[in-house]
């Protein structure tokens, strides 16, 4: 498996907010070893039978290794930046609504320190059977062989679901967040996917908006032999609107759904018109 | 949010970076009196306002009275002329094309820049368009202006490169998504001036800039309506009302319902909630648009299916909803959601599919 | 340059920092009238002042116009008092140590924290330093001030954050150096307040900071002529002159006469030139400050040793040089030069350590 | 030998400078490929045969892989900043009075971008027989076996040619310069030159302010075996007081010369009294 395992340690940023507190007892039943939570002002207080401290400098005893961020929007910049300068390794930012110039700076800084970013506006990363950082549910898993990277929420739970009801199962979901500009993106994520040799098949689902699908899709054509099923919300989107997500707009021409089925196809990726219908392009291997 | 370029330019202004003389007015009682040239601009939120009869020259006081009167109120491009920005005119030597907008795959500000000014940049060729990437951790720097003289031919050159550096710092502290000035005017005595302005703010950054809480007008009353209440929610201009839960789910609905040739009235993505008066709020909204059927599509993995169900069920009464109501319930508790529903006659689904095609029977039958 | 106290509480307070409240005075004809217990304060640039003297507290006005007095134009640790900063007493609940300095080592800014303020920063023990390094591409952020309360004991949290950023931003903006606050008073109120300010801006910086174009008092008299010559001229005490070229042979010098138990007059760094002005006005500032030999010590890379030679010899003529110069000449040119000091009487050596013995034999002589 | 050799090209930023244009002549006589020259405003004209451009990225054709910076002290960051993000893996900065803030955030993009940095205030690099990059005079140089660093101009002019002249010669010479934070510091160059095979005995001249030679001792002592000669100049400096350079200065009782001179001899370091010792210290091989 990728990117994290049980043994891997988080930390919480935020953890006494409405959010962090109910994840992080989801994340804990899930099996994730949550080690410590991070809460300004509410240092030497306990959720979850987690300790909570002011800083992520006062967790460092618990060798964290990842840290998700569950905090408001206008203070996301700063606890990211506290976690990669207390040198955490994965960040994950769950909030919605971050001023895209901090993600900027925040991205620019964590690839600077080799950090690896998910999100903002992301439900998280869930490895079967071994870890979860973020807000997936946990009933919607079952381990298997199929990889799931997706830029939305709910719609991932849904192919999650389908993928397990159907038999498959999954090795690992990133859901990379509805932002225009995020941490670890469709190009980063099937690298990852296509050297786990845990994962046989690869689903993407992209949006409108960008170009990260078509960049994963040469990067597939050029080096993924694993079967990939890709499907691309938005087809009906009207330009220059953000399709609730601030990422999921067409700008100038550029991140039509077209562009990215094509694209798509062009790599030999098999694409679904329907959510439904994925489960039926994956593999019997 | 999208400002107007009347708006754009008061920040051009502030950066000290070079506008026409001019004025904003609601009324032709605000008309100063003519005194030389100039354009009469209708202050909409859409390209090519030239083109569509948006703007006006006047070279007498009648001409600048009648345009006036004639472009306030008026419908351009499908949007009404509220504000019209009387400009000096301005004698153009040369037009240049220059923005900065953030690049998504490198997750920098990018400065674009071509030597077609004028014209929307969508369409000037590739090969003539210039890029320079700044990197956010180290910022703007005076090199960034030579290498982008490298490419233009500017006479003067240090105006040029004070006007990016002031770009960079309104685009960077104003938090904007875009700043675009198209046609960047270079005149006969080589002064350097902001035809026009295009400047997105990013919606986001809002909680740092009390300044720009004002009504984002290039959306409905009713898409406004619902963002004070936290929805987003867009109208597409079909006949069935859409409630689904994430963007995501919501896009794939809108496709879905598109694919099988029906059309929806509008996006709203619920969010991940549990709480009945949201769902209810959620239906207020879509009602508002009179949509013929409307469709709710809902995955429960945060959001729990039963509490969606009661949402849907207390909606219907409180509203007294006489449209069809098709409903598709999947994920958590979603039994017990389908069974809540039926049992006060709303059809429910667990498939998707399933569901639309009982919409386009509706269809077929009627 | 350093600033005086009252200096670096205007920028304190210009960034909004809490300083006392206060006014500065050159003569007791501008003081105020005696209305609550104040410290009378001697701007001189130097630690310890309290200890020396340097520092009076008035609870009547009588006491504040007899202490001014005495204060104003007295010497204490042999700098002479022309300025007092009159200020507001303050209750004192307890005291920390606050400083930003860059730390060579990490290139980058340094926040040095101590619970024991009020005390010299270098007889404090390690272990009660804390210490935070601010990335200089990053900036400061939120999280160092919660850091840095993990450490320091403070109630009033927001306000010590406020004020951190502020030190910081005060730091960055004015090109300083050094900021240190020592000792920030907690009152009984909580209130933070800056007690003292040290603060060094950057002399290279000043190109970008108008405001303190001003005389740099911490020099002498000798040492500001020199500066505005763009010399770097020291005045160290004893009786040989030195002019060397580069600041690191000319300190050589220095230690190489130190330690030949000779006592320099001062340092002089020639900078690499090949100028014969240049030479003579390094000898007009030497021969200012009264030495009983001068010591001249070139090596010739970029300067050639001639030029230097014959810049010597006109120096010697037009300031009618009564003193003993010894030369050492060594480099590019190198014979040339000392032919052309011999045919003028003045002793040269290829040697440094040949000359500076030729300097001690004129003292055993003596 | 290390760092640059006959191969390397070389552009030179300020080239029609006074400095640029004097030093950029006596590099190429040195054999240095100077290869463009850039100044802004001065594009299409030409210096010592040399092109020049007006900016570093239309001299990318002649593939420079160092820079020497050779403009006034304000310009100096965005000249730096202009060689690092064209490219450029090697910068050295001539100019004297850059401000230390900006040197800070030179530093370390030049750090995060993984280019060398010489300076500011440094009369820049040579080796012997390879190439100079900086100011140092050509004709102190001879082929040897000792590579010298140091904080000084001049007093390095004089220890090379008393190295010259007593017959040991040099294979590497660097001046780091004389400022409170420059690029290469003594316990980098130390390294360097440990490794350099041609390299068989080192001269450290160090002077007072800040901590490096005290580091740079450290680190011989642990891992150096090659016989290594220091001398501290600043002995007689008053603390507090800035010695001609920036960064010669005494600080809170940092810095101090008796510190350096310690560490130096604890480290088995022998340390000369005067600069003329230094040739009479190194050891016949």
């Amino acid at each position: 498996m990728v990117i994290i395992n049980k043994n891997t340690n988080v930390i919480v940023q935020g953890i006494t907010g409405h959010q962090g507190a109910f994840h992080s007892g989801e994340m804990i039943k899930f099996g994730t070893k949550v080690v410590a939570g991070v809460s300004p002002g509410k240092g030497n207080t306990e959720i979850n039978h987690v300790k909570v401290f002011n800083t992520v400098s006062e967790t460092l005893g618990y060798e964290p290794y990842a840290s998700m961020i569950s905090v408001p929007a206008p203070y996301v910049k700063d606890a990211a930046l506290e976690a990669i300068d207390n040198g955490i390794k994965l960040i994950y930012i769950l909030t919605e609504h971050v001023p895209v110039h901090d993600t900027m700076e925040i991205a620019h800084q964590a690839r600077r320190k080799n950090v690896m970013l998910i999100g903002p506006n992301s439900p998280g990363i869930t490895v079967v059977n071994e870890s979860k950082i973020g807000i997936m549910p946990n009933h919607i898993f079952k381990k298997g062989n199929v990889a799931i990277a997706s830029r939305s929420g709910t719609l991932t739970y849904e192919i999650v679901k389908a993928v397990t009801d159907s038999g498959f199962g999954e090795t690992t979901v990133v859901g990379l967040g509805g932002d225009p500009i995020i941490g670890t993106t469709f190009s980063d994520i099937i690298k990852i996917y296509n050297e786990d040799e845990q994962t046989k098949q690869i689903v993407l689902v992209g949006e409108i908006g960008g170009g990260e699908e078509e960049k994963a899709a040469a990067y597939i054509k050029k080096y993924v032999k694993k079967p990939v099923v890709g499907y691309i919300t938005g087809r009906s989107a009207p330009p220059g609107k953000r399709m609730g997500h601030a990422g999921a707009i067409i700008e100038k021409g550029v991140g039509t759904a077209e562009s990215k089925i094509n694209a798509f196809k062009d790599a030999g990726i098999k694409v679904a018109d329907y959510p439904d219908d994925i489960p039926g392009l994956l593999q019997k291997l | 949010m999208n400002l107007y370029e009347y708006m754009g330019k008061e920040i051009f202004k502030k950066y000290g970076i070079p506008v026409p003389g001019g004025y904003v007015i609601d009324n032709v009682n605000e008309l100063k009196k003519y005194e030389e040239p100039v354009a009469i601009k209708s202050q909409i939120l859409s390209g090519k306002r030239g083109k569509a009869g948006g703007i006006k020259f006047a070279k007498s006081n009648d001409e600048l009275v009648n345009y006036s009167k004639e472009l306030l109120s008026s419908k351009i491009n499908n949007l009404t002329v509220n504000k019209l920005l009387i400009e000096r005119m301005i004698n153009i030597k040369k037009e240049i094309y220059l923005s900065i907008t953030l690049d998504r795959s490198s997750k920098e500000p990018i400065i674009i820049m071509s030597s077609e000014g004028g014209m929307d940049i969508e369409s000037v060729p590739e090969d003539k368009i210039y890029k320079i990437y700044i990197d956010p951790l180290i910022g703007y720097s005076d090199y960034i202006a030579r290498e982008a003289l490298a490419y233009l031919s500017v006479e003067n050159k240090k105006q040029f490169s004070s006007l990016l550096r002031s770009l960079y710092n309104a685009f960077v502290n104003e938090d904007a998504m875009l700043m675009e000035i198209n046609p960047l005017i270079i005149d006969n005595d080589n002064n350097i001036i902001a035809g026009d302005s295009k400047v997105i703010i990013d919606d986001n950054s809002l909680f740092r800039h009390d300044e720009y809480k004002i009504k984002d007008t290039d959306k409905t009353e009713l898409e406004n309506e619902a963002a004070n209440k936290s929805f987003t929610f867009i109208e597409m201009g079909g006949n069935i009302g859409v409630i689904a839960n994430g963007a995501g789910l919501t896009m794939a609905t809108l496709d879905a319902l598109t694919l099988h040739k029906l059309k929806p009235r509008n996006f709203l993505d619920l969010g991940g909630t549990d709480d009945i008066e949201i769902v209810e709020d959620a239906f207020s909204f879509v009602l508002k648009a009179k949509p013929e059927i409307i469709f709710v599509n809902i995955f429960g993995g945060v959001t729990k299916a039963d509490t969606v169900a009661n949402g849907i069920v207390s909606s219907k009464n409180k509203f007294n909803i006489k449209q069809n109501i098709i409903v598709r319930l999947s994920g958590i508790h979603e039994e017990e959601g389908r069974k809540i529903l039926l049992n006060n006659g709303i059809k429910a689904f667990p498939d998707m599919n399933d569901a639309i095609k009982a919409i386009s029977k509706i269809y077929e039958v009627n």
